[in-house]
């Protein structure tokens, strides 16, 4: 893609991203994580990221949240209200998980009285109910993310940007927030964009599922996940079409290896 | 110190006369010590000392020096009568004795020129070095005579703030207290520097206009053990009186030459020429005004019945003056 | 259950003081996997745990409070045993060097006179005072000198540079701005302690993990917002001994600054303490000595429960 | 490469210093996601990157000494102004409040003679000694201390206590126990400083991350070892501002101890500065204030950079 | 299981455990997140641990290394060395990648020449063969998955104890990782114990599998795995059998659920 090709502003997307490049560090140092990646997301779109250990998907993801600077290309978020899921879960030792989850409702001016009313909702959602006056260093790992979990969801954006967010959950829990994911990001008209390892749960939760190569980071390929939902993970169309996006993955890696 | 310094014990000779192989003499970088800078810059102990290594400690403060002289770091030194008098009284009489005078005179109440009598002073605030130091009794006794009151605590018709010199000289250049009771040569430096005004001399007020600053005390222990030492220290000191009093402007120049080497900085000429004019160095150490200022004490109740019976040991200063022949001094209460 | 228990941390707090200094004592001594570990599973599983607990607990706090007194009371047995042996050799004489007996004489005289409670009380207040000043006005420094990049260039080393200077310098300029008043001692005061703050603040919000910086960017987290949700307590532990180390700093100011301003009517502990020196009453200054180490304590064990509080909110002791 | 490279480290630690203090700036400008950016691609991606950046390295070296220097320069400047501006008011009297120019003139005679820089010299050896040894006592005091729970029981908050004596409470007792040597110096000093670093130690130590406390249990870390590559560098951060508290605290101690012992020939910054009191020469006062505050800042730029090569290894600043 | 049970001391198990309970917390906080686990592990036997998120298996892992204590039961290792790979990555940011993976070499009393080389040796092992001399913060979450396996593995230990190793990575790397675990097992003969979510993966390498249950934690099922090695993850078998443990699973947390 050329950067000729720019021209105007398409306003139904929501995350534009063109031609935006990375670069850590500098001198004999410099590392180029990202290299002149182009994605747009529309609005409700539920978008999966994959790619190999190591190949930029949370750098573009901090990138379009504007925690880093991009080095070259142009990103536009439109000034859209963007939370981020981080791949650890980065509570708040300080904050007792309701406490944690509550932050974000109080940043948004949300009354002392709603706040705990919501939070418990929200733990609700990631089945962790009964928790809320636990420190987060009474959880078990699964457990910290899915506080996590409910700490974005809490922070109520357009745009939700999720980095690995069922990493370390069993297929069960996996299941049920799949579901939960999917209900809110269809109820609130959320724009997603998710990160995973997981092709078969990429291929469950996305509209699209782009694959990006490694070092430095590209898209290589974007699939359009046609099945109708609700789908399951574990149903025949989700498993071929995963199969399908798994062997370009494999080949992608084994092009790199070589 | 003398007491557990093995190879001092080798002393020359036994008895009356021992002496030790160091003498540990402290003193201040300061002008009412001159008998001391002068002596020390003259080499006027060294040629007295025979026999006997000098070592000298300076001090910035009385206490410091005390604490040195009871801990048995020195073995002797110049010091100011308040020191000395706590010294005797916290010691019971053991720790020390005063063998010499030094320096007299040199003290007064340096006020704000719109200050024109006793009268003026109600409701004033008044420095003094230190809470029942020379300077403080000699002020609470004066305001006492004058119908003026002043508690221990600031109170009264006069506040009498103790502060240090430095923090008074400052505090009263900048008119944050309204006079000061000081010795030299901050009292020079009010008048001078920031253009103060007289009030009281203290030697006024007293008989022969002599009243005791500095003397020169040793640790009972070493005088005990080597008197010969002692006497040699006398007889330099003596010399160094001697020099300062037949010298003026030689040894005024001699003493801030050593202020300055111990120091780094000399004081300045016209400060330096008033504050010697007001002092006088004599080897007396006007016994009488020490009893009268603690009984002063006493009176204003800055002070418990204290009994400064035997502080002094003139002996042999009395010995080396009248071999030298000078007058002798005495250790009565009442001199005049 | 509250969000916050402030009221539990306390005594939570006390007691995660003992456990977390014996955590790093068992985690040297076990670093070689156990060989057999046996307990009868009655113990724990045969009984309720519930029932079981509270009865453990009120045992361990006369334990607790034992364990933690033992040690101190030996050390001072210790102490005074030695000083009065030191004595007994006759060392030094005993003007110089008083027997313990006599040092409690005289401290006892002391803290029954209602005029020493004046004065420290007297004290305490410009202590208090002067320290929660300096605290605030450090906090302020300390985070507009961690937040503008010109601002710590210009004062973030002229901040440690203030603290090095003796407090007794502090006295001419003191007197220009504030003449003899207790202001003037303040000033001396804060301008010791003040930096102290600063600087543990500045140290703990640069110390503070990128993740969460991140995070609270993400929240959305802005100006005083981001402050005090997410830098503040971030910085706690660092903030907090900034803050000790601040105390220690102005109660040394303090104890230089109150030779500045003699109030009339009581005498503060600066002062008394000076004349006792003044005075080379020994026994005197050793009780001042002592007064002033067990106020130090005193105050220091308020620094230790909050950060005993902070550790066990922050999870960094064993339950 | 090598592993641990030290001297790059200093030159990005001092560049981490100024982007160290930026970070929380732009993160506290830059919560609300980006509108439009835009960089022209070629500015990296068309060009190698890695022929590209050392020019612009070279170029930001310049740029960030002034960036380091201005607000400096700007501050003393404001300072100078504003008192000369005072004193041409006439405020107060000029020997209470002397110009800068007087001050400047006393204080190039001052640097000017070589009696000065040999005082310089004793103090800095005696501060540095002083330190040293306030430094090896503290980290074992404190090591210790956070080690055994008795221990801290018995003389945790002594520690504090210590710090919040003034200097001149330790006279009696350095004369006693060390004579007039220069021992009674490094007395004071020791007992000011070393608290502070057995502090920081302890604070240090106690919010080790668990983790990471587990992590070296796993490995097999003991006694030493576990001190040496865990314990201490965990720590580091909170050590390192011991450290620099625990210099201020040797620096005043210092001033006040100098007056202890007084070596004739060299004259020390101590007793120079309590003379240039005593004789209330303020254009000399401020003359010496300025001779430490100017000590104190350039220590405390040794600190930042240790802190900043820190911050830097720790991953604490960005790229 | 009942105590009366415990006779005799199995000398062929490495690690055992026997009616082991865990509490976390006291009073009314009190949490039993153990409940009488029996479990023994054979000398040279790779045991693969499934369960809720949640259920225990973290805990299991640290009172078997010696972290935490018990609350009850047996617990023996016969004094081997255990090395534990957490479940967060836990490196130490001042070290080096290299550093952080010399360190336990360092422990062990190996020279400082050899010491470098181990190491890179070990990173060539998790494919970071050139991030030798990077910081852990330069890192992609599962770069540093795999910093901390190299930092395991240089333990050099008789049994390994690994949580969630290969959580953050995808399906590529984690299949290289995975046969290179599987020689290194095999070639010094290491005794295994494996925390994961992933069925599939539980299947491919371990020799059993190990159901616990949820809160408080129980063994509930214990598989052994009879196909022969090499495994293929995506091989028919194992696509079989770990449809048997993932029904097995399903059913408990439904179980636990009502
Ligand atoms: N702060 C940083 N400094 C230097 N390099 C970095 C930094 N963050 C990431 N990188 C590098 O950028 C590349 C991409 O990292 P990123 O974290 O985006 O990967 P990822 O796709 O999220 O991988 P994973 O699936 O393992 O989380 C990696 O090679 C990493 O080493
Ligand atoms: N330090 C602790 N204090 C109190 N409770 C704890 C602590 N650690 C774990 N727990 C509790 O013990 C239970 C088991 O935790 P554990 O970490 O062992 O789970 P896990 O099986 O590893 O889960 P995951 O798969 O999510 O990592 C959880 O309910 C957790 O809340
Ligand atoms: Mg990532
Ligand atoms: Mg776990």
């Amino acid at each position: 893609m050329s950067i000729l090709e720019t021209t105007g502003v398409r306003t139904e997307s929501v995350v534009h991203i063109e031609n935006v490049s990375k670069t850590y560090g500098s001198g004999s140092n410099a590392l180029l994580a990202l290299d002149r990646v182009s994605l747009d997301v529309q609005r409700g779109e539920f978008v999966c990221l994959l790619g190999a250990s190591g190949c930029g998907k949370s750098t573009l993801l901090s990138l379009v949240a504007g925690l880093d600077r991009i080095s070259g290309g142009t990103l536009d978020t439109g000034g859209r209200k963007v939370a981020l899921m981080f791949q650890e879960a980065a509570l708040f030792p300080w904050l007792s998980v309701s406490g944690n989850v509550e932050l974000p409702l109080r940043l948004q001016g949300i009354g002392k009285a709603e706040r705990p009313k919501r939070a418990a909702e929200l733990l609700e959602v990631v089945r962790l109910g009964g928790f809320a006056d636990k420190r987060p260093h009474e959880l078990s790992g699964g457990m910290r993310q899915r506080v996590a979990l409910a700490r974005a969801l809490a922070q109520n954006a357009d745009v939700l940007l999720m980095d690995e967010p069922f990493g370390a959950l069993d297929a069960m829990t996996r299941d049920i927030l799949h579901d939960e994911l999917e209900r809110i990001w269809r109820e609130q008209n959320l724009t997603v964009l998710f990160v995973t390892h997981n092709v078969r749960e990429a291929v469950r939760l996305g509209d699209r599922v782009v694959l990006l190569s490694s070092r430095p980071g590209r898209v290589i390929e974007d699939f359009t996940i046609g099945h109708e939902r609700p789908r399951r993970i574990d149903s025949p169309e989700v498993s071929a079409q995963a199969g399908e996006i798994t062997d370009r993955l494999r080949a992608e890696v084994a092009r790199h290896a070589n | 110190g003398s007491d557990d310094d093995g190879n001092k014990k080798a002393g020359t000779t036994a008895g009356a006369d021992a002496e030790a192989t160091t003498l540990k003499l402290g003193y201040f970088p300061n002008i009412t010590h001159a008998p001391a800078l002068v002596g020390v810059s003259k080499n006027l102990f060294k040629d007295a000392l025979t026999g006997t290594e000098l070592q000298t400690q300076t001090f910035n403060a009385g206490p410091a020096a005390l604490e040195a002289l009871l801990s048995g770091a020195i073995d002797a030194t110049y010091i100011g009568p308040n020191p000395a008098i706590n010294g005797w009284v916290k010691s019971n009489g053991q720790a020390l004795k005063v063998i010499a005078g030094s320096t007299s005179g040199g003290a007064g109440l340096v006020v704000k020129d719109t200050i024109a009598g006793p009268a003026d002073l109600k409701g004033k605030k008044i420095a003094t070095p230190q809470l029942g130091n020379t300077q403080d009794v000699a002020l609470r006794a004066w305001l006492k005579q004058n119908g003026l009151n002043a508690d221990t605590n600031g109170g009264g018709d006069v506040s009498i703030l103790p502060q240090e010199n430095a923090t008074a000289v400052q505090a009263f250049a900048q008119g944050a207290i309204d006079g000061a009771w000081v010795p030299e040569p901050s009292l020079s430096k009010m008048l001078l520097e920031s253009k103060g005004k007289l009030l009281v001399d203290e030697a006024t007020l007293w008989p022969n206009q002599q009243f005791v600053t500095t003397h020169l005390i040793v640790s009972q222990k070493f005088l005990k053990e080597y008197p010969g030492t002692v006497k040699k220290l006398l007889k330099g000191h003596i010399a160094a009186v001697k020099y300062i009093n037949d010298n003026n402007a030689d040894a005024q120049k001699a003493a801030n030459a050593q202020i300055e080497a111990l120091t780094g900085k000399a004081l300045k000429e016209d400060i330096l020429t008033a504050a010697f004019k007001n002092l006088k160095f004599t080897n007396d150490p006007i016994a009488s005004s020490l009893y009268t200022s603690a009984q002063h004490a006493e009176e204003v109740g800055l002070l418990k019945k204290v009994d400064l019976k035997g502080i002094y040991h003139l002996g042999p200063l009395n010995e080396l003056l009248k071999a030298d022949g000078q007058p002798t001094v005495s250790d009565a209460a009442a001199a005049s | 259950m509250p969000t916050e228990p402030p009221a539990p941390m306390k005594y939570a707090g006390a007691r995660a003081g003992l456990e977390g200094a014996f955590a790093p004592e068992t985690a040297g001594l076990g670093p070689e996997p156990q060989k057999i570990k046996t307990l009868n599973p009655d113990e724990v599983s045969g009984l309720d745990a519930l029932e079981l607990a509270p009865k453990r607990e009120k045992g361990q706090l006369g334990l607790r409070i034992w364990h933690s007194a033992w040690p101190k009371l030996l050390a001072i047995a210790i102490v005074v045993a030695l000083w009065e042996l030191v004595y007994l050799a006759e060392w030094k004489p005993a003007y110089v060097f008083p027997s313990p007996l006599d040092v409690f004489t005289t401290l006892k005289d002391l803290v029954t006179t209602p005029d020493f409670w004046d004065g420290v009380r007297l004290t305490m207040t410009r202590a208090i005072t002067g320290f929660a000043l300096a605290v605030a006005i450090g906090t302020v420094v300390g985070a507009a000198v961690s937040r503008f990049a010109p601002l710590r260039a210009a004062i973030g080393s002229l901040i440690t540079g203030l603290q090095t200077m003796p407090s007794i310098m502090w006295f001419p300029l003191a007197i220009l701005l504030f003449q003899l008043g207790e202001q003037a001692i303040m000033f001396v005061v804060v301008i010791g302690a003040a930096p102290s703050v600063a600087n543990g603040l500045i140290s703990g919000i640069d110390y503070v993990p990128r993740t969460w910086l991140r995070v609270g960017q993400v929240m959305g987290m802005k100006g005083l917002d981001r402050y005090r949700h997410l830098i503040l307590p971030a910085s706690l532990p660092s903030f907090v001994s900034g803050l000790k180390q601040g105390w220690a700093f102005s109660w040394r100011s303090l104890m230089a600054g109150e030779l500045l301003v003699i109030v009339p009517g009581t005498v503060s502990v600066g002062v008394r303490m000076q004349n006792a020196r003044d005075l080379s009453d020994t026994p005197l200054v050793i009780s001042y000595i002592l007064v002033v180490l067990v106020i130090g304590i005193l105050i220091d064990q308020l620094f230790n429960a909050a950060d005993n509080a902070l550790r066990k909110r922050w999870g960094l002791t064993g339950t």
